[in-house]
């Protein structure tokens, strides 16, 4: 029975807790990890010091928690008001896992009962990218298509919106990004010819505030008076026709499914937007307007304030949806509002956030596809002999169609300045073909066999000087690191490798310090809290799968090369080195 | 030379001709076994009490390598291939193993393509004649050697993935249990 | 039959027509029926090379019944071997033999020099012409006008509609085996081979309808594989483009509604496009504007309604070993199809 | 009946003490084991004319399905097998094979040799060409035929585009014949080289020897470059090899080059050895030796090497540079120079030679001067890049085809059966039948043929399997159906003259028509050792001399034949031809399962070549009784070698 001094107590601390999320609006003094980037500028850095570069060996499990499933486990265990929130891959369940009871048994789970036939139009494994936690309500999208927002501490649903049609090939697999009482949205299907668009619905109500498309008229992209983009080629009427064939911009893909960032002072939020469809380019010759680019939008009008396209007319699925890291620092000698951003493409984009002017684009792995970036123009020089034509084969394209970097979010740290990249070293042997768009089924239009870069390691976990523009230090891994980056004040950079290694490495040498072999393949996204005692905890999702891992967790048969979009051949031996199946892992100092 | 060697020529002579005749014969204006007869067939091995042996209508073009061609081309055009690769699965189960989810008789895969599976699998329906859908059935068994190596498709003049059917090895077909996650 | 004779050149072009058998020339898909300053150099110089031909076969066959008749009547003498060694015939018949073949090779390079200056002729590549690209299927031609505007791109199959006097590039490649496009009113043949990429040049100077074949053998229906050109004035021509970038005509009335929820719910959606409504596959003929044109098929069948339904109800009778399937329509559904087909201008 | 049997065989001289060793086992086994090349060189011309009537069946049946417009005798898919097994058995069954044939028969007896060289090796190639043709058309009964034309172009041809096993039997076909085609090559190269009789200096050597040696040449050159593509093509449909794959860096055109690099050349392996023999008649014809030997030998050499250098006229439509294309058409055009200098020789020594007496193998040479010249110079058209943009794959094309193959080679073929058919048998053919064959092909070739000119300038492409009422083509191609029909009607006197005057023509004189070579020196037909005695070449037409001079001093103890130096035809040394054996008809049989196992599958190619080697190792498999006779008649050579023993020159 509880004592009215025990309700008092419970009381005080959900209103202290509330307090402090609310007051914190996202940003937090680094004692929880309310999303899954951390806090709004996508930085993935820790504040805590407790586990540092010399003690870090010690680490050791406290609990683990097994989701039961046997799909690639991509989300960030987001933490606030000590309890984890893990949304799982489908059938996207919300385990609330309550940190201050020992072995952190089950709170609630929240069952979202996504269509099952979703699971038919997601193009690279069946999975989520995590929850987002903002004034006592967790929010997280379905495979099916649906935004839900939990009540945080009973696990009640409080609204849900149908917001993507699985009919037409769509889905949402991002991890919903909240900013000023908005819930920002987005969809995925590139490889179905989907349309993409951004969504704000309102945090409270759930309705829907704007939606942004990223191709059509100028109306459906929200582009008004205001939108002043820097380069020559992004101004037009109604570009998001003009640049694509005849209908071609309604199944014309720029989806958006990677992470949004937000500087509340310019109260601007950026976010990339997918490739264009299909991936055979002389289907959709023209810039193929707004694709594979970066968006800055006003938070609460939608309308977009500037853009900048990476890939015009993107010759290899490089869709341009990877993380943009707000930093602010110092370059020639003048301190620039910046954002940093690894594409695709293989280029490291140092982008003015307020302007959208390309202060520096040096790629940070082996590319051949792109020479050079023109500054002055924004554009980049396709080397024509990497072209995919129909009817050819054309050889050793690097970096492969999942780009120098696919989805894997990289950190920054303040401290060192340098951003930890976890990315892969892959080409890719392509032939375009003529593809045949049916709503709902894949409208790819390219036969494709990747293979191990230069050097033959398929991963590379790399720091990046971001404001010189060059590489620090590089670890070669085996296999592509497919899993998020997380730094510390410690000076510790974590991460995890597919064959189910979470290791440790110095922050500044980049020298390995800790390693645990975690049950399987690892492409979660590490975070760190202060725990309910005070302790420095820190927490990683394993569970092998994602467009790379689909031999494991889709039983893919290798002897077919091109099998999983591609992978098949590269990843044949990879059975060998992880089974499947998810948990998530917290560790702490002893 | 002893009668009895000269008929079982004269017999193997037949029976070489009615092969060659049924691999090469183009049959345009076909209309094979309608969806009613698909309806026989069971997907699970157990029944309740007796089990009576179920043979739903067999492929009609197995043995057809004209037909198994045209299905080739139907798994590219119809974008089985984005889903099912080149038989090694991507976001669809791989078809070159040995593992069959929803059963490997002709009359399983008619209905499999038909009516979809829960797990993702769409439902062609109307979309598809059912001579083409039989030309898809007989080329799915293709994929993993169900057929004669003779009828079987060679290469295509596409990006070289595979072995060609024709000379992959022939897979027993087991049925598997492992469909996707539920809960 | 032969249009305006305005110039010299022109009538004797039509003489010679005469001369080589009137049906040559009387039907309009003949290769001496120029329209067009490319198939007309070829058709001038085959006309003097079979003249040449011509005088040369009559010499050579005169001289043979002239040897064969004079030695019938000679005395019956059996002597084998004088007759051939008397000198004095021998040494005339060398010198016979030498103008001859002196005359034989005169005659042949004069043939080769005239064939080079057409070669070289044909083999120009004009600067500013309209650049269409055309890709070879089994047994149909995809269409698409190339644009520096890529919306202003227009995509048809079977039918070409080019300006009267602009010079059009045509860019030929294939998608599975190699046919070649020959249209004899216009130029000569060329073909589309997969994985390469040629291009022919076509310019008419009046204008017409020309039907064009595929010429090389691609296959169980490549006899009727026809392409439709449709030479028109500048002024019709951009009309007629603008036209075709527009979307499909909204059905208006309820039968033409009825047959597009049948085109949409049906095989058909999984192989063709009509632009503004669910269909964009492209793996068969583009529909958008079905009715704009005269012939379906790839000119296997006129253009009427009641065609459109007996071709989409069996099309193996019109064109055995055709890639589109029989379908299953019931009466009232196909002719709502054929009806709504029919109202795509 | 039976007094017709043996008056057949009274009518085979009995062989004198040096022909004894020359004589076949009796019967049927006999007929197995043979290595006379008489006796195979007739029975390749048998059966080059059946796969000649087949293929003209099949030929009459496309006229029937075109005669009208929309016609429905077929559909496409027969219509194909049809037309394509029509092109292949005509070009690879019968045009080369039958004029090699000839050269089997003819060419030992012009050049005065008693069996041609490797004799068991010509056994093999018969056996080889009969089982590829018989192939082709067992599959092509069982609704396997190929289906791509007879140059069968990928990617159509490909694996992707041709299912099933049809394209696979042709390319194998084409191993069978183009092997079978090489070893008849080798061996009439040799014979014309070492075997001459001495005397017979190159320059006393017959013009239809010189046609045959030069076509061997081309064979040499040609075959190779299309077995090697019928190969690559196989290993891409069954071991997916990626020759052709245009995606993986493979090449369409790769195919046209080495297919027709073989092709052009083919046609003049089919035209040049009618040369040969059209050189034959209206020399013995004209009373009188051909005008201009030297210019008729030389102009078969140049023929022959132009023939190598302008096979990229077949492919003036894929693209290929004008400048290119330019070289071509003037050497296509320079192939008729020499061609026309045989014809003006032979224009001259009818003018010139004795009185003409107009017998059937002289009218089927005059008929081929009319159909000849005609396809030669629309030959000349198709030659020149710019007119064969238009007339490149029409019925121009096929009417060019058709004038210059039939006329050039069916037409001498006809004369030259006409002409060497009493040597062949010991019976006349009838002169009337001869008549009405002659005109009856004549008129009916020119009703089916010109109009096809027409129909091509018209637009009607090749190989399409009907046409509609409006192309307004229907008149035209009913005409040639009619044609075709009197065609098959003269083919049909052809072999009834043929089968009737083999039991019951007129006896024939060993030299009926007064020809002046080799040949008509021995029996009509000839003892099994040909030459009893190996006559003395004095002069360029031996039997012009007063009389002959002979060899003596050859062994009789064995299969003796004289081998003689290349360039002056002296004696050099005497050697032994083999015996009668049943091993290259079982190395064919072996070679034949080989050949059709790996159409099945790749273990064919490990598996089928050991009963082949097998079978050739017995086949070379010295036998005792030849060793012993060889030993006992060698000479060893000592330290001063003795004057030779035989004496050239010596009369009897």
């Amino acid at each position: 029975m509880r004592t009215p001094s025990t309700l008092l107590l419970i009381f005080v601390s959900t209103v202290v807790t509330a307090l402090a999320a609310a007051q914190t609006g996202g940003t937090r003094s680094g004692e929880q990890w309310p999303t899954p980037a951390g806090d709004a500028a996508n930085t993935r850095f820790s504040s805590l010091t407790d586990i540092n570069s010399s003690n870090v060996d010690k680490l050791q499990v406290r609990f683990t928690f097994s989701t039961g499933l046997t799909h690639g486990h991509e989300a960030a265990p987001i933490v606030s008001g000590n309890t984890m929130y893990i949304v799982t891959p489908f059938p996207n369940a919300l385990l609330a896992l309550p940190l201050e009871d020992s072995g952190a048994p089950l709170r609630f789970k929240y069952q979202s009962n996504p269509s099952s036939s979703s699971q038919g139009v997601a193009c690279c494994d069946t999975i989520n990218r995590g929850a987002t936690y903002s004034n006592g309500r967790v929010f997280f999208n379905t495979l099916d298509g649906q935004t839900v927002a939990v009540d945080a501490a009973t696990g009640a649903e409080i609204w849900r919106v149908h917001l993507a049609d699985i009919k037409r090939g769509e889905t949402m697999t991002m991890a919903p990004f909240v900013a000023k009482g908005k819930v920002l949205v987005g969809n995925s299907g590139g490889e179905f010819g989907v349309r993409g668009w951004l969504t704000a619905l309102d945090e409270k109500s759930g309705q829907q505030v704007w939606r942004a498309y990223s191709t059509g008229s100028d109306r459906d992209v929200l582009i008004g008076a205001d939108f002043k983009p820097f380069y020559a080629g992004d101004r037009g009427q109604d570009l998001g026709i003009r640049t694509w064939p005849p209908g071609a911009w309604q199944r014309g893909g720029g989806t958006v499914w990677g992470w949004i960032s937000y500087d509340p002072d310019l109260n601007l939020i950026f976010y990339g937007t997918g490739n264009p469809g299909p991936w055979n380019p002389d289907q959709r010759p023209g810039d193929n307007k707004w694709t594979a680019g970066i968006f800055a939008r006003d938070v609460d009008t939608g309308a977009a304030k500037w853009f900048y396209q990476m890939s015009p007319h993107d010759l290899y699925d490089y869709d341009g949806v990877n993380e943009n890291v707000l930093m602010d620092i110092d370059i020639g000698g003048k301190p620039r509002k910046v954002l940093a951003h690894p594409d695709r493409n293989g280029y490291l984009y140092v982008i003015d956030r307020a302007t959208g002017e390309v202060i520096s684009a040096n790629p940070f792995v082996h590319v051949n596809t792109i020479d050079k970036i023109d500054l002055p123009t924004g554009r980049p020089h396709y080397v024509p002999e990497k072209k995919p034509t129909v009817g050819h084969v054309v050889r050793d394209i690097c970096p492969h169609a999942a780009g120098g970097k696919d989805w894997q979010p990289s950190a920054y740290s303040p401290m060192t300045h340098f951003l930890y990249i976890p990315h892969q070293n892959m080409c890719q042997d392509e032939e375009a073909v003529p593809a045949n768009y049916i709503a709902g089924t894949p409208y790819v239009g390219a036969n494709v066999k990747m293979h191990a870069g230069e050097g033959g390691n398929r991963g590379v976990f790399s720091a990046w000087d971001v404001a010189n523009g060059k590489s620090v230090w590089e670890i070669a891994e085996k296999f592509p690191v497919w899993s998020g980056a997380l730094v510390t004040a410690g000076n510790v950079a974590f991460y995890g490798t597919m064959d189910g290694w979470f290791k440790a490495v110095d922050a500044r040498t980049g020298r390995l310090l800790w390693q645990f072999k975690t049950g399987s393949g690892i492409v979660g996204q590490p975070v760190s809290y202060r725990g309910p005692d005070g302790k420095q905890y820190v927490a990683i999702l394993s569970g092998v799968g994602g467009w790379a891992g689909a031999v494991v967790s889709g039983d893919l048969d290798p002897q077919d090369a091109s099998a999983g979009n591609g992978w098949g051949g590269a990843m044949a031996d990879l059975p060998q080195y992880t089974q499947k199946g998810g948990a998530v892992y917290v560790f702490a100092l002893p | 030379m002893s009668s009895r060697f000269l008929e079982l020529a004269v017999v193997a002579l037949i029976a070489l001709t009615l092969l060659g005749c049924e691999r090469e014969s183009r049959r345009f204006s076909d209309s094979p076994a309608t969806p009613r007869g698909v309806q026989t067939i069971r997907q699970s091995e157990l029944q309740p009490g007796s089990s009576i042996p179920t043979s739903g209508p067999p492929s009609p073009y197995d043995d057809n390598a004209y037909a198994v061609s045209q299905g080739k081309q139907l798994f590219e055009w119809f974008n089985c291939k984005g889903c099912h690769a080149d038989g090694g699965g991507s976001i669809g189960p791989a078809l070159m193993d040995e593992k069959w989810i929803y059963g490997s008789a002709p009359a399983n895969i008619y209905a499999t393509i038909v009516e979809g599976r829960p797990n993702g699998m769409p439902s062609f329906r109307d979309k598809i004649p059912p001579q083409q859908v039989w030309q898809l059935v007989a080329y799915v068994r293709s994929l993993s050697g169900q057929l004669r190596k003779d009828v079987e498709p060679s290469r295509a003049d596409h990006l070289f993935t595979r072995k060609s059917e024709s000379s992959s090895p022939k897979s027993a077909p087991v049925s598997s249990s492992a469909p996707r996650d539920t809960q | 039959m032969m249009g305006r004779l305005s110039n010299a050149r022109f009538r004797w072009l039509a003489v010679g027509c005469a001369l080589l058998a009137p049906p040559g020339c009387s039907s309009n898909h003949a290769a001496m029926n120029p329209a067009g300053p490319r198939a007309r150099s070829i058709a001038e110089l085959m006309l003097g090379f079979v003249s040449v031909s011509t005088v040369v076969y009559l010499i050579v066959s005169a001289v043979l019944v002239w040897a064969i008749a004079r030695r019938r009547r000679a005395g019956t003498s059996d002597d084998w071997l004088q007759r051939g060694s008397s000198e004095q015939s021998n040494v005339r018949s060398r010198q016979v033999i030498s103008w001859a073949t002196a005359l034989t090779v005169l005659i042949l390079l004069t043939l080769a020099l005239c064939d080079y200056f057409v070669m070289h002729g044909l083999s120009s590549r004009p600067t500013d012409s309209l650049r269409i690209l055309v890709t070879g299927h089994q047994y149909w031609w995809e269409v698409e006008y190339d644009d520096p505007d890529p919306s202003r791109r227009v995509r048809t199959a079977n039918e070409l509609h080019i300006p009267v006097g602009k010079p059009v590039e045509l860019v030929l490649t294939s998608q599975d085996v190699i046919h070649s496009m020959w249209m004899p009113n216009l130029s000569g043949k060329k073909d589309l081979i997969p994985g390469h990429q040629n291009t022919e040049v076509l310019l008419a100077d009046r204008p017409g309808t020309f039907s064009g074949q595929c010429a090389e053998f691609c296959g169980l229906q490549h006899a009727k594989m026809r392409l439709m050109v449709y030479a028109e004035p500048p002024k019709q021509f951009a009309a007629w483009k603008q036209a075709q970038l527009q979307d499909a005509r909204n059905p208006s009335n309820d039968i033409q509604r009825h047959g597009l929820e049948v085109f949409e719910s049906s095989t058909c959606i999984l192989c063709h496009t009509i632009q503004g409504t669910q269909a964009a596959a492209t793996v068969a003929p583009d529909l958008t504007h079905l009715a704009s044109r005269t012939t379906i098929a790839a000119g296997a069948l006129p253009n009427t309604q009641s065609n459109l339904a007996s071709w989409i109800l069996a099309p193996h009778r019109f064109k055995p070993g055709v890639q589109m399937p029989a379908t299953q329509l019931q009466p009232d559904d196909l002719a709502a199809l054929a009806a709504y087909l029919a109202s795509l201008k | 009946m039976t007094e017709h049997r043996n008056s057949r065989e009274t009518q085979r001289p009995q062989p004198g003490e040096e022909g004894r060793q020359w004589l076949d086992p009796p019967g049927f086994y006999g007929w197995l084991t043979t290595v006379d090349h008489k006796r195979i060189g007739r029975r390749y011309i048998v059966t080059a004319f059946l796969f000649f009537a087949c293929a003209g069946l099949m030929a009459l049946t496309m006229r029937l399905q075109l005669a009208r417009p929309n016609g429905h005798l077929v559909g496409p898919d027969f219509y194909n097998q049809l037309f394509s097994t029509h092109g292949s058995i005509m070009m690879f069954l019968f045009a080369v094979p039958v004029m090699q044939a000839m050269g089997v028969y003819l060419v030992p007896l012009q050049v005065g040799a008693r069996n041609i060289a490797f004799s068991r090796l010509n056994a093999f190639s018969y056996w080889m060409f009969a089982f590829g043709g018989i192939m082709i058309l067992t599959v092509f009964a069982l609704n396997t035929g190929p289906e791509a034309g007879w140059f069968s172009y990928v990617p159509l041809a490909g694996p992707q585009y041709s299912a099933g096993k049809r394209q696979d039997f042709w390319a194998q076909m084409i191993t069978f014949t183009e092997a079978a085609s090489l070893i008849v090559a080798i061996e009439l190269i040799v014979t014309a080289f070492k075997l001459r009789a001495p005397g017979m200096t190159l320059n006393r050597v017959p013009l239809f020897v010189w046609a045959q040696v030069v076509t061997s040449f081309m064979v040499l050159f040609a075959m190779p470059s299309v077995m090697l593509a019928s190969s690559f093509l196989m290993s891409d449909r069954l071991v997916s090899t990626q020759f052709f794959n245009p995606a993986e860096g493979g090449d369409a055109l790769l195919w046209q080059h080495l297919f027709w690099f073989f092709g052009h050349p083919e046609v003049y392996i089919i035209f040049v050895p009618a040369l040969g023999i059209i050189s034959a008649i209206i020399g013995t014809f004209a009373r009188r030796p051909p005008f201009g030997y030297l210019a008729l030998v030389l102009s078969l050499v140049v023929t022959a090497f132009l023939a190598f250098g302008l096979w990229v006229h077949h492919m003036f439509a894929t693209g290929l540079p004008p400048l290119g294309m330019s070289f071509f058409t003037a050497a296509s055009i320079l192939i008729a120079i020499p061609t026309g200098v045989q014809i003006f020789c032979w224009i001259a020594t009818l003018a010139t030679g004795g009185r003409l007496e107009i017998r059937t193998p002289l009218l089927f040479v005059i008929g081929f001067f009319f159909i000849f010249i005609i396809g030669g110079l629309t030959g000349v058209m198709l030659a020149s890049a710019s007119l064969d943009s238009q007339l490149h794959d029409n019925y121009f094309v096929v009417a060019h085809l058709h004038y210059v193959l039939i006329g050039g080679a069916v037409f001498p073929l006809f004369g030259g059966v006409y002409y060497w058919f009493p040597k062949m048998t010991g019976r006349m053919l009838s002169e009337l039948a001869g008549k009405w064959n002659f005109w009856l092909f004549f008129i009916g070739f020119n009703m089916t043929f010109f109009p096809m000119h027409i129909l091509g300038l018209d637009g009607m492409t090749r190989r399409i399997y009907t046409y509609d009422a409006a192309s307004g083509w229907g008149n035209l191609n009913l005409l040639a159906t009619v044609g075709a029909i009197i065609i098959g009607l003269s083919v049909v006197v052809f072999f009834a003259n043929v089968l009737v005057s083999m039991r019951s023509g007129a006896r024939a004189a060993p030299d009926p028509w007064g020809g002046k070579t080799l040949e008509w020196a021995t029996q009509s037909p000839p003892e099994p050792c040909n030459f009893p005695r190996i006559p003395v070449v004095e002069s360029r037409y031996p039997l012009a001399e007063p009389e002959l001079a002979y060899v003596t001093g050859l062994p009789t103890q064995f299969r003796a034949m004289l081998v003689t130096r290349l360039h002056d035809a002296a004696p050099d040394h005497v050697t032994a031809d083999p015996y009668p054996t049943i091993w290259p008809l079982l190395s064919a049989l072996a070679t034949t399962v080989f050949f059709i196992g790996t159409v099945f599958t790749p273990w064919g190619l490990v598996w089928g070549p050991v009963p082949v080697a097998i079978a050739l190792t017995c086949w070379f498999w010295p036998k005792a009784k030849e060793v012993e006779i060889q030993r006992r008649v060698e000479i060893k050579p000592q330290a001063a070698r003795p004057a030779p023993v035989l004496r050239a020159g010596a009369t009897p």
